[in-house]
């Protein structure tokens, strides 16, 4: 086959990839369809790989093989993590986005320097994919480690230390125009990288762990943007759509994220959130009603309506099963039951969807924060499952508290809320919480797996000897 | 600047599309966008294959093999999310 | 390809932004399309101002003379239909 | 400024262009937005012109100049036709479009052809462009003129008339890939043009009056389309977004109204809808109800729920600005009045809504026909302005009508009826409206703006009775 006609063909290739990368995001706007956007991504990027393989330029496949192959060991066992360990496996995985895309940058610089190819335009396009790409590498990895707690969760703050990382990130741009004014000053470019590489560290250092998420998905959209960059260099329209593709809902929901949390993107990147609060102690000694499994089934039993409020404790204490055997319970005994989803609930974006769904709840159960807080005051018990932070009252009323103006489920307005958590201790943001005094509130504590096992137990005995 | 105008059009597609995604799919969207964003695996590819020098094969094959990772993890974790959400019908 | 993949990127966005539009608006946007597909005038005016032949000034002048009027009459027509659509408080 | 330093200015422009092209699509998407959306066009095309004048081929100004005179002249007259014109007026602007887009693809040929440049990519583009450019040109004209009443509305038709312009098409495409394969090969040039022009005139002839929204918006996404392939032609990008943005505007709306009749493309494009149905005139003699305005008004004043079905008629009769004066009457009387608005009613998308956005009814009183439906069964008078396909019950049950599967507005479950026409002449499809011989329905003849002006006084005298 004629070079021309193969150039073509490879053209169409990534044409059709790029449309059905588009289509697969678009069929993800539903569960019915979403499944579907999953294999048109697939064959997209078949599609993709298959058309570059033919490329003329190919010599050798043998590299490729392995690393194929590599790739592949690699990645099975990072899809098969507990979804609580998602948002590890997300971030390293922005990290490996991250590092491809510093390298081929760094690879295509040699090439074009040997072969004194090295334009304004493409050295320029190779810094920028190079500091998004090196930052987003270091970065996520930090920020992984910090989420799979072999780093310290909590912000590592010292003086001037913003004004310490700007300098840093600046210093680099300013490499970055240096050698895209100069492009064969290879020197330039070995400050971008090294700077790159520290500046991702330095980021994250001082961002607590429960700012992790929408770091995260920051990251994300980095990582999409250096693919973006990368297109540049190599004059790749499919790489700059997918790139743009993914740096968007990087962006968006980061974007969603801060809302949920009333938070600015400064504040979150800058704001070493999540510092030990002072205040936290200061709580004089207020009383707090304990309550034992039977009491909750009791409870739940008299209710009519019931809503669920999951958060980052049923994730820890895997207690979704549980949770759908105690759904199935009380719906059986025509008690309405319904699960309100806190947009930040969890540890990233639609944690607890995923969760419930593993457990089989059907997805029509789970409602969103805003339909579910009217029916609030018409709610009998609100059971809150090691949610926090989500059903904090200070965010309504509390000005001095660091998550005030955060939009939170409102479970002190059903008539009795009964949480089950293991001690007292705080939530992520670190604060205390005043629903837990209220004189509506029961606690039942413990593990949130074990406490519901004996709850759904007591449930069933009761209906037992209601039948007798 | 066709590069640009590309760019300028897919990001206007991008906010479109995830806006409208549902909050339900925000954990599998970040799987999926992660995997699709690894077609960087394309501009790995052509320099692990050209092999011009020891130094751009060996970057080139790392490149492709981070790349590739997320492409299997990517889809595969993204899919086995998503046979998790059962509808009331299905699910029971 | 360049000039394809700008085509069906634009279509997406097209097909996503229209989808949207208000019922309201229906016929404001076929007027309101109806102007900005009158970008043609672009072409036109390079031709018209070569004057590289008769024929191709005379084709030229014509062309960007029914763009222009299209160009005109719809975003004046638009906005003169947008204006009336008054809500409650402004209405009264 | 240099040649170069021009060109990326150039460039830039057209960047801007699109953008802003797409923001102001985007900002029509509610009232409160739309005119930012105007402006962003404005902005958009002027960015677009002023780069293009700063072009180094042009040479000569004064042809453009002359050019956007005429065109400002032709132009405001255009803009301000009565609104009952805008559906030719849109048929025009239309054919105005082809017309450029088939004139500067000719003048591209010629110039390639002494300049000896033809290419294959260069003569496909121009063919392709100038066949949707004629066909748009002529074809929008002859849909211009059935609107415009000054050609015959009702459809012709001859034997074999489809499989005649069929092949029509099918030789001007054929000739467009001949010049394709041989680009200087002008004779196939000349019968793709002469074909295009005739296809279009053949393409309208068949189709009634009553389709020609819906093929004018097919004509529209023509015309976007064309545009497109000028963009290809002159490789430019502005061209091919704008075109794509426009072609897809018309095929969403086409679709829209044909999913609103409940047809195909084919059976709008082949079936020569709106030919005279014997069984209109099959009816036997069946009672009427008549009703003067006096009987209106009082029926209207002892109604709680009054629900307005404007149609047709009341542009025809510009009835719109006595149909406010009603409204207000009403609403001042505590009687709760609402607009009904299917998809359809009228001679063009949304044209309801500008009428009576024009005689300025707050847009929140028009609702949509899905969601009015269901309040039917509640509503005391549904008040029928001129509307007839929109209201005819043959629709739901009948299924020989030719509007079978049509969705309507259920006015017959209205507890009373009051219909506003002139006669009992059909509606545009052509049939006979089974709801004017209800047992609930009163008719009132006449001119509506007539009609609802007695109606108004009426009201007020009674009123005033009332008040006395
Ligand atoms: N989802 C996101 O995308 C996202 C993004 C950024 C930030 N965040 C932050 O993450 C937090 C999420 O709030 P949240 O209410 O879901 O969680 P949370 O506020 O972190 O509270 C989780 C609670 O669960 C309890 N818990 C932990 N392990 C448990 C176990 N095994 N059994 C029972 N209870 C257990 C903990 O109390 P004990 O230790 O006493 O058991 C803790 O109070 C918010 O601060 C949010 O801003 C989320
Ligand atoms: N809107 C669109 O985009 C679109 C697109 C394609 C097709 N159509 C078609 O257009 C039709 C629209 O239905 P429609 O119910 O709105 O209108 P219609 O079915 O055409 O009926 C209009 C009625 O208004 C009456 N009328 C005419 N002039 C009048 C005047 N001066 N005063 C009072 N009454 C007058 C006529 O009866 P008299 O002659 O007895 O007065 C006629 O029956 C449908 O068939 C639809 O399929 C619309």
């Amino acid at each position: 086959m004629s070079a021309l006609a193969i150039d073509h063909l490879i053209e169409v290739t990534y044409f059709a990839a790029a449309v059905l990368f588009i289509l697969s995001l678009r069929w993800l706007n539903h569960p019915r369809t979403a499944r579907r956007g999953v294999y048109a991504g697939v064959v997209g990027m078949l599609a993709a790989i298959v058309g570059t393989l033919m490329a003329p330029e190919i010599v050798g496949y043998s590299w490729i093989v392995v690393a194929f192959v590599v790739g592949t060991v690699l990645g099975i066992p990072l899809a098969l993590v507990p979804l609580t360990a998602v948002p590890q496996r997300t971030a390293l995985s922005h990290s490996f986005g991250g590092l491809a895309a510093g390298l081929v940058g760094v690879a295509k610089y040699s090439l074009w320097m040997d072969q004194g190819q090295l334009t304004s335009y493409r050295t320029g396009a190779i810094a920028l994919e190079c500091i998004l790409g090196f930052l987003t590498f270091t970065g996520s990895l930090m920020a992984a480690g910090k989420l799979q707690e072999v780093l310290p969760q909590r912000p590592i703050t010292y003086p001037h230390q913003n004004v310490a990382n700007l300098a840093l990130l600046a210093i680099a741009v300013a490499a970055g125009i240096y050698m895209t004014v100069n492009p064969t000053a290879w020197a330039a470019f070995a400050i971008v990288i090294v700077l790159s590489l520290v500046f991702g560290v330095l980021l994250i250092i001082p961002i607590g762990g429960a700012d992790m998420p929408t770091v995260i998905s920051l990251l994300n959209s980095y990582a999409g943007l250096s693919a973006v960059a990368m297109g540049f260099v190599l004059q790749n329209k499919l790489l700059i759509t997918a790139g743009a593709l993914d740096g968007s809902s990087g962006f968006i929901l980061s974007v969603i994220m801060c809302r949920a949390m009333n938070r600015s993107f400064t504040n979150v990147l800058f704001g070493a959130f999540g510092q030990v609060q002072a205040k936290a102690q200061a709580g004089e000694a207020k009383t707090v009603k304990s309550a034992t499994p039977q009491d909750v089934a009791d409870v739940l039993l008299n209710a009519d309506r019931v809503v669920i409020v999951p958060g980052y404790g049923m994730a820890v204490a895997q207690a979704q099963h549980r949770v759908h055997e105690l759904y199935d319970a009380l719906t059986k005994r025509g008690i309405d039951v319904k699960f309100a989803i806190h947009p930040v609930a969890g540890r990233m974006p639609g944690h607890m969807n995923v969760l419930l769904a593993e457990a089989e709840i059907p997805y029509e159960a789970l409602v969103e924060m805003d339909d579910i807080n009217p029916e609030m005051p018409q709610t009998d018990v609100a059971l809150v499952v090691g949610a926090n932070d989500v059903v904090n009252p200070a965010a309504r009323h509390d000005k001095s508290s660091p998550i005030y103006g955060m939009p939170i489920i409102d479970v002190d307005r059903a008539r009795t809320v009964v949480a089950i958590k293991r001690s007292m201790n705080p939530g992520f943001a670190g604060i205390d919480n005043e629903l837990y005094y209220a004189d509506q509130t029961m606690m039942a504590f413990g593990d949130a797996k074990q406490v519901l096992g004996d709850v759904v137990k007591a449930v069933a005995g009761e209906g037992a000897g209601a039948a007798a | 600047w066709s590069q640009l105008f590309v760019f300028m059009l897919a990001t206007f597609i991008g906010l479109g599309v995830i806006r409208r995604v549902s909050r339900l799919l925000h954990t599998p969207l970040m799987s999926l966008t992660n995997a699709i964003s690894a077609i960087a695996v394309v501009g790995s590819i052509l320099i692990a294959g050209e092999q011009e020098s020891t130094l751009t094969t060996v970057l080139g094959t790392v490149a492709v093999a981070a790349s590739m990772t997320n492409i299997v993890s990517g889809f595969l974790l993204t899919d086995r999310m998503l046979k998790m959400f059962k509808t009331k019908e299905r699910g029971r």
